[in-house]
């Protein structure tokens, strides 16, 4: 069997397996299946609303995943995205309110904002890593925390005490009446723009650029990295950095497209966590990160479609759990794979 | 509060936050230690957290005074029997240890809230009537200083964690199966060559995680929270990672992370009740933990290394 | 709920004339919370229950939030299925319900706890202060040991409101009690509550106000302990939101429940659906409930809390419905 | 005549390439059996087989004229087989102790009893000789030692049958002549030996009989005292091999290399090189002898930019490049085999074409405005493939792991050789590697110095530095203490050297830089 067409098929046996141990569930505790399936495609497909959500939905998963898979190719592990979206949505929001700027500059800004406040945030267990060889997990999960609390705090201190920040000036919105009225008000916004362009930006510096090439040899192996003139901190870093950045960019898709503000917040959003599955379902490269993303939000968006017909939207978290545990055991479907072409050889 | 006051509540709220905890991470320290990456804690909490409360709801009638008891020892199990999930991905599958581990997170909690969703019709489940009481032991707890901090308002789930943390201890170290263990995670390669069923050890290990992530789940729901919802166990996989790692992969190492964790945490509340300090912006008490574990693991822990094999699976023949 | 699709659309249509039907969207609580979100869903399980509906399109329903991102998508989809009213729980709704609601003009919409300035809004307020004032008499009047406490969740206005008002009806029975707040900076960390709890306890506060969502678990918890090790022990807890009896059940004899500041979404939810099915839909209003019209009360103490201080406490509830005592929303530093 | 082991017309596949072919090996009790053969040959492969780790396509194996499966470690085990691995199968944080009794711990009440344990290891390593301390860490300790350890794992097992793959790779002149005599006592213990090597000179003096294998397939056995050391090695490649590398006699011009007083201290910060001089001229090959652990590694990496001079300087060209970042070393001339090519000197999840640019991609033509063109790099890595004939799988792209040794070695060299170097700093170029390996890599030294360069050679291998040398520094103790010319010393006098004795016989001490 030809190494690419396994390549796509894994996946997609995984998703079916997922989806069939799913609808086992649905039969043994007493929903219907077919129901519950035809709610969950009505509430990806169903029209330009849902499609528009589902849209809106897979964006900053797109970003966190980038910000996971990012660290992965550079040897670090960052939990921490979490934290760094959490920093980039309220940098984003703040940008976004407390200037009056023409479009042209302060969307820009307001997104760049974000990318920086994400790239702080990451920078702290970037240097204690390079530094002092402090683990990055423990530090990231940390940050989480710190994060949490640090955004409350400041958003509080910005509105005297409220619990939310006002609303974004339309010149800093990815919001736009044209997406609205297109996808009937699904929230969609050009965000989404933003995520591709990341995409192609994280497959650019790591495939294309010279610092790529560092990032990739240093994570994979610091004593030769060093010995081929690298600076091994500085990489470490930088890693860390534009994984952070990404993340920040998660959060501007929050604070500039989906919500246009920043709330305190009683616990983390999800979406920082989600991301490390979406970058392992996407194995870590751009593109699989962009379908990974794809696939998960999808899943995650047209759940909530679920409950319209009865069925508890768990069901949907049960089958997104075990397709990302099907995909990793992609290994026993590749061998099952290899054994069925053999036979078919055979005869 | 006076010092003494201070000290006096600290201490023994500190190892008292910790028994999940500390149990939880000695479940990774196995996992780990065996070459296993364990980062579905988490989920292997919310499987004990769920079923713990579950059983205990049930049987309350039944076991009576037992019942946590009884329900910690249940929800281990079931929380083994979960993890096996996990090893037969990583170990059997070759799978992304990671990712299993993430797959194992998103499923614990999707199955745990399904199924209380299906047995109650709610999102989450009433408050346990019995719960672990708490209690002084005698002449102990007369000792000046040292009385009131270790052996008043003693949890029997506490001395549990300690226990569990001195075999662990013990087993890792000083026993043929510990050795085998560290060995296979270390160089499954080499412990292959000498006779050690690297599978075997393996499979052994993460479902000793899943047993003690369970009952470190089963110690917080009963003795903390009360009832489980889908809020129970929120982050507590990741702090126990943290603690593994802060402790260096050594149960007592982990053991004293936790209590360390414990401690700041408690700092930071006792911290509500100093004067001055009382008077500092919430914020900063509310961080004061998580900045003074970065801290710590900054000033004096530094470099920590994983055990090396760690990750990977093992296949037999590949160098 | 799942009966044949068929049927019951068209059954839709027909009694779509006699029904108004009502739905909810929770936030991240969920149904059961204990608190606002289940308060809500029990209004609106009786307007149905009076209304003779049924669950499910054309009569009541709810949606529930798994994150804040979904709160639009739940209003939306209750929209397309043809709500008549559809109530948004919790401050974080806020923008939603404006957003939909600006977007949906011929759906009536409510909001509990948050202000939004619409038509087809109507805005549900509570005077937590007032009902918190009560509890700050029955804890003042209770203790012991002078000493009372308060926990709250994440510093925010509603909360404030909570704290603000205890600490009134506390000075109010005895100046010189000091009410020890802390704001664990959570709603979900039952182990802060709990810690909390055992600082306060152990200082010799013998009376814990929380309002502090399921971080307050852990300081029911903390409480049955202590009454579990000592049954003389004197530690009472007070509740928030529901009636927080049962979680202060000890053993068969003993509770730890001193009463509990109830937010009668409930009956906020069953006014404003009332007067909506009664084409008096109070859109662009701003509703707050208290002590007057019965939206703010104290739970039943299950005789924790004497006749005399019952007596009290039913006194200052006159005053401040009859508005001679004014209640502050913010604690003055 | 008795067997104790017999395996025959063994055949391994992996996938469709057969690594063994019907290859037979008898080993009488008693004797010293060597296995010969090219890097990839399939000796590891076979000795594998024997030890359980694989399992035979075809063939049988006899223990003691018994047919027997040997279906795991723990069959071999049992059946009195131990192997010492080409790569060391030691749990590096544990002690030696415990990596013996790992699989089979004696214990008193359920706890590891490691005091007992240790002392069966000290009495068992005072038996054979072999100087061990039972209680020191792995990683702590000299690879003579590991290996040391390595065999009292076998022994402790009471195996019978010792398969050491090739034992003497890493270990020092003085460390493989302990080894040797190991094995002699071993053989009169009643033991029998097969043993893996490179080094013929090793096989003429250990082994009884030689067995031959050739791309896979047994060429044959013979007996060793009946052959010679080219007979051994035409059987082995296919052709006549030269073991004197050919060159001209050297033509040094100016000094372009010099260091002055070099100081530099380890990792524990203990001084390693102690004030050393050194200098070399452009057209000649100065070799480094001396005993592991002299400073030798120190010295390269404080050269090479990887470990800082605490004092002294190093000048190449005129140009101090004391202390300067390891690429603007590289930037101003230097080239550099590391000693340790998996750890320096290869990113082994790299594909081989990138490990060819480790050195390169940053600058044009490969790097432009930051960005790399990946053609240049196939470019180079193709060209450089050819040039040095880098055998791989799949081309540039095969990972760098998946390459043996001997051609990750020729990948490592072609990179450091195209970059024109002016000086050329090769550490143990060839450990590990087959006679046809060395004699290339010996070649390349030689040509760099008659274009001109600079080359400083660092082994431990006596033979290798008097033969590819110009001139021998002997180190000892952090400082040159002799320079001598090959053709003017003898092994002898250079032991004695390496071991810090002065040539007191000599009149008129040969100091650096005084030639
Ligand atoms: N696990 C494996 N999978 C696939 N091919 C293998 C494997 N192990 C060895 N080979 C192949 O078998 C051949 C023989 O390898 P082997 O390790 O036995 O060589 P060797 O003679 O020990 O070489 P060296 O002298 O370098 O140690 C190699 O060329 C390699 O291509
Ligand atoms: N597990 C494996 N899978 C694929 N190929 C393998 C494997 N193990 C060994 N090989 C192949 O075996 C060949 C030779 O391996 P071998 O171990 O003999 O190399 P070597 O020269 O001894 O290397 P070194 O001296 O660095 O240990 C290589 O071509 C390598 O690709
Ligand atoms: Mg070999
Ligand atoms: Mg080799």
């Amino acid at each position: 069997m030809p190494k690419k067409l396994t390549t796509i098929l894994v996946p997609v046996i995984s998703v079916i397996l997922g989806l069939l141990v799913g609808a086992i569930v649905m039969l043994v505790s007493g929903y219907d299946p077919v129901e519950g399936y035809l709610a969950l495609w009505e509430g990806i497909f169903g029209d330009v609303y849902t499609l528009g959500g589902t849209v809106r939905q897979i964006t900053p998963y797109v970003l966190a995943g980038l910000a996971v898979a990012f660290a992965f190719r550079t040897g670090l592990f960052n939990i921490g995205v979490e934290g760094q979206l959490i920093m980039g949505w309220l940098a984003a929001a703040y940008v976004g309110y407390a200037f009056d700027l023409p479009a042209i500059i302060h969307l820009p800004l307001a997104i760049l904002a974000a990318a920086v406040a994400g790239a702080l945030w990451a920078f702290i267990p970037g240097l204690l890593k390079a530094k002092l060889q402090v683990h990055e997990v423990i530090v990231t999960i940390m940050m989480n925390y710190i994060a949490l609390h640090v955004s409350n705090a400041i958003i509080k201190s910005l509105t005297d005490g409220g619990e939310k920040t006002p609303a974004i000036h339309e010149s800093a919105s990815l919001r736009s009446a044209f997406l609205d009225n297109l996808t009937e008000y699904s929230r969609m916004h050009y965000g989404f723009v933003i995520a591709l362009i990341m995409v192609v930006i994280m497959w650019f510096i790591l495939e294309r650029t010279k610092r790529g090439f560092e990032l990739k040899a240093v994570g994979f192996n610091q004593n030769a990295s060093e010995y081929a003139g690298m600076n091994v901190n500085k990489n470490i870093i930088l890693a860390m950095v534009i994984s952070g950045a990404f993340a920040g960019l998660a959060g501007a898709m929050e604070a500039l497209g989906t919500f246009g503000n920043v709330s305190v917040i009683g616990g983390f959003t999800g979406i920082g966590f989600d991301g490390i599955a979406v970058a392992l379902l996407g194995a870590n490269a751009p593109l699989g990160v962009l379908l990974g993303a794809t696939l998960f939000g999808s899943l995650k968006f047209g759940a909530l479609n679920m409950p319209n017909v009865g069925i508890p939207v768990e069901i949907v978290s049960i089958i997104i759990a075990l397709v990302i545990f099907f995909v990793a055991s992609g290994y026993i479907i590749r061998v099952f794979l290899e054994r069925m072409s053999k036979k078919k050889e055979a005869k | 509060m006076s010092f003494l006051e201070v000290l006096y509540f600290i201490v023994p709220t500190a190892i008292f936050y910790a028994a999940p905890l500390i149990l939880t991470a000695i479940g990774g320290v196995f996992s780990e230690r065996s070459g296993v990456v364990n980062i579905g804690l988490e989920g292997l909490m919310v499987m004990g957290a769920f079923v713990g409360i579950v059983f205990n709801l049930t049987y309350v009638d039944t076991f009576g005074a037992w019942t946590p008891w009884i329900s910690l020892l249940v929800a281990g199990l079931a929380a083994g029997i979960f993890s096996i999930l996990h090893a037969v991905a990583s170990i059997s599958f070759r799978a992304d240890q990671t990712v299993s581990g993430v797959a194992i997170n998103l499923l614990g909690i999707a199955i745990a809230l399904f199924s209380v969703k299906m047995l109650y019709d709610k999102g989450q489940t009433d408050m346990i009537k019995v719960r672990f009481p708490r209690f002084n032991i005698p002449f102990l707890e007369d000792i000046p200083l040292i009385g009131p901090m270790f052996f008043k308002d003693v949890y029997g789930t506490s001395i549990l964690a300690i226990a569990i943390a001195i075999m662990a201890w013990f087993i890792i170290y000083k026993t043929p199966f510990g050795l085998r263990l560290r060995a296979v995670g270390e160089h499954p390669t080499a412990a292959d060559t000498m006779g050690v069923n690297v599978t075997k050890m393996r499979y052994i290990a993460v479902i000793i995680s899943g047993v003690l992530g369970g009952i470190g789940g089963a110690i917080y729901s009963q003795t903390i929270s009360g009832d489980f919802g889908h809020a129970t166990i929120n982050g507590q996989g990741f702090m126990a990672i943290a603690a593994m790692i802060f402790g260096k992969w050594h149960p007592l190492g982990a053991l004293g992370a936790a209590i360390f964790f414990g401690f700041a945490q408690s700092l930071s509340i006792a911290g509500s009740s100093i004067p001055y300090i009382k008077e500092i912006p919430s914020v900063y008490l509310h961080i004061l933990p998580y900045v003074l574990t970065i801290f710590a693991l900054a000033g004096f822990i530094g470099k920590a290394n994983a055990p090396k094999a760690s990750g990977q699976p093992y296949i037999k023949g590949k160098r | 709920a799942c009966g044949s699709k068929d049927d019951s659309s068209k059954g839709d249509k027909e009694s779509k004339e006699k029904n108004f039907s009502i739905a909810m969207v929770t936030d991240l609580g969920g149904i059961d919370d204990k608190s606002f979100n289940q308060s809500a869903w029990e209004g609106i399980q009786k307007f149905g229950k009076d209304n003779a509906l049924e669950k499910g399109n054309g009569g009541y329903e709810y949606l529930a939030s798994k994150s804040s991102s979904d709160y639009n998508v739940n209003l939306n989809s209750l929209v397309r299925r043809d709500f008549n009213l559809i109530f948004g729980v919790g401050y974080l709704m806020e923008d939603s319900i404006k957003e939909v609601a600006s977007q949906k003009p011929k759906t009536n919409f409510s909001i509990i706890d948050g202000k939004v300035d619409a038509p087809n809004v109507a805005s549900i307020l509570f005077k937590e202060q007032e009902g918190a004032f009560l509890a700050g008499v029955a804890a003042a009047s209770v203790t012991k040991s002078n000493k009372i406490g308060f926990v709250g969740g994440i510093d925010i206005p509603v909360i404030n409101r909570f704290h603000a008002g205890f600490v009134e009806g506390v000075k109010a029975v005895n100046p010189d009690i000091k009410v020890d707040a802390v704001y664990t900076g959570a709603f979900d960390k039952a182990e802060l509550g709990k810690t909390t709890a055992n600082r306060m306890y152990t200082s010799g506060v013998d009376v814990i106000f929380h309002a502090a969502g399921a971080t307050g678990n852990g300081v029911f918890t903390e409480a049955k302990e202590r009454k579990t090790k000592d049954a003389n022990a004197n530690v009472w807890v007070i509740g928030v939101d529901a009636d927080q009896y049962k979680e202060g059940q000890v053993n068969d004899k003993t509770n730890v429940t001193l009463t509990s500041v109830m937010k009668r979404v409930d009956i906020a939810v069953q006014d404003v659906a009332k007067k909506a099915k009664e084409d008096k839909f109070p859109g662009g209003e701003i509703l707050t409930y208290g002590l007057s019209d019965n939206g703010m009360a104290l739970a039943d103490s299950h005789g924790a809390i004497t006749d005399d201080v019952m007596k009290k406490i039913d006194d200052y509830a006159k005053q401040i419905a009859d508005g001679k005592i004014k209640v502050p929303e913010k604690v003055e530093k | 005549m008795e067997y104790v082991i017999e395996m025959l017309d063994i055949r391994k596949q992996f996938g469709n390439f057969v690594a063994n072919d019907n290859i037979t090996l008898q080993l009488r009790k008693g004797e010293v059996h060597a296995l010969l053969g090219e890097n990839g040959a399939g000796k590891s492969t076979l000795m594998n087989v024997l030890f359980g780790l694989y399992q035979p396509e075809a063939g049988e194996i006899r223990v003691n004229g018994k047919k027997v499966k040997i279906s795991d470690p723990n069959v071999a085990n049992d059946l009195g087989i131990g192997m010492v691995h080409q790569h060391f199968m030691l749990v590096e944080n544990f002690t030696v102790t415990e990596n013996i009794i790992l699989g089979s711990e004696p214990t008193k009440m359920g706890i590891v009893n490691i005091k007992d344990a240790a002392k069966k290891v000290q009495v068992l390593s005072e038996k054979y000789g072999l100087n061990v301390d039972p209680y020191a860490k792995i990683e702590d300790i000299s690879v003579g030692m590991q290996q040391r350890a390595e065999i009292l794992k076998t022994l402790y097992r009471g195996a019978d049958i010792l398969i050491f793959d090739e034992p003497t790779a890493s270990l020092t002149p003085q460390e493989i002549t302990e080894l040797m005599q190991i094995m002699k006592r071993l053989i009169a213990e009643g033991k029998s030996i097969i043993i893996i090597t490179h080094k013929l000179k090793e096989i003429m003096e250990v082994s009884d009989r030689v067995t031959i294998i050739r791309k896979g397939q047994g060429i044959g056995t013979v007996t060793t005292a009946e052959t010679n050391p080219s007979q051994l090695a035409e059987l082995m490649v296919g052709r006549q091999v030269e073991f004197k590398t050919e060159k001209t006699e050297a033509n040094p011009k100016e000094v372009i290399f010099q260091i002055d007083n070099l100081v530099v201290t380890d990792y524990r910060n203990i001084e390693k090189v102690k004030g050393l001089n050194l200098s070399i001229r452009s057209g000649e090959i100065v070799g480094i002898a001396g005993i592991d652990g002299n400073g030798q590694s120190e010295l390269i990496e404080a050269i090479t930019g990887l470990r800082k001079v605490k004092s002294g300087t190093v000048k190449l060209n005129g140009q101090d490049i004391t202390s300067l970042k390891p690429r603007e070393i590289t930037e101003s001339g230097v080239g550099h085999i590391p000693q340790d090519r998996h750890k320096h000197g290869l990113v082994l999840d790299f594909p081989i074409g990138h490990n060819i640019a480790l050195q390169t991609y940053y600058k044009a033509p490969i790097s432009k405005g930051g960005v790399i063109d990946y053609s240049k790099i196939s470019e180079l890595a193709q060209k450089i493939i050819k040039e040095y004939d880098v055998r791989s799988g799949h081309g540039e792209s095969t990972p760098a792991r998946a390459l043996s040794g001997g051609n990750q070695q020729k990948a490592i060299i072609g990179r450091e050789v195209d970059r024109n170097p002016d000086l050329l700093i090769a550490a143990l170029p060839t450990r590990g590697l087959d006679v046809g390996a060395i004699e290339f890599i010996h070649q390349r030294l030689i040509e760099q110095r008659d274009k001109g360069k600079a080359v400083l050679l660092i082994s431990f291998e006596l033979d290798e530095v008097m033969n590819v040398s110009d001139r021998i520094a002997v180190i000892y103790d952090g400082q040159i203490i002799d320079t001598v010319k090959p053709n003017e010393t003898t092994e002898q006098e250079l032991g004695l050297l390496m071991a810090g004795q002065d040539r007191q016989s000599n009149n008129g001490q040969v100091k650096e830089g005084d030639e």
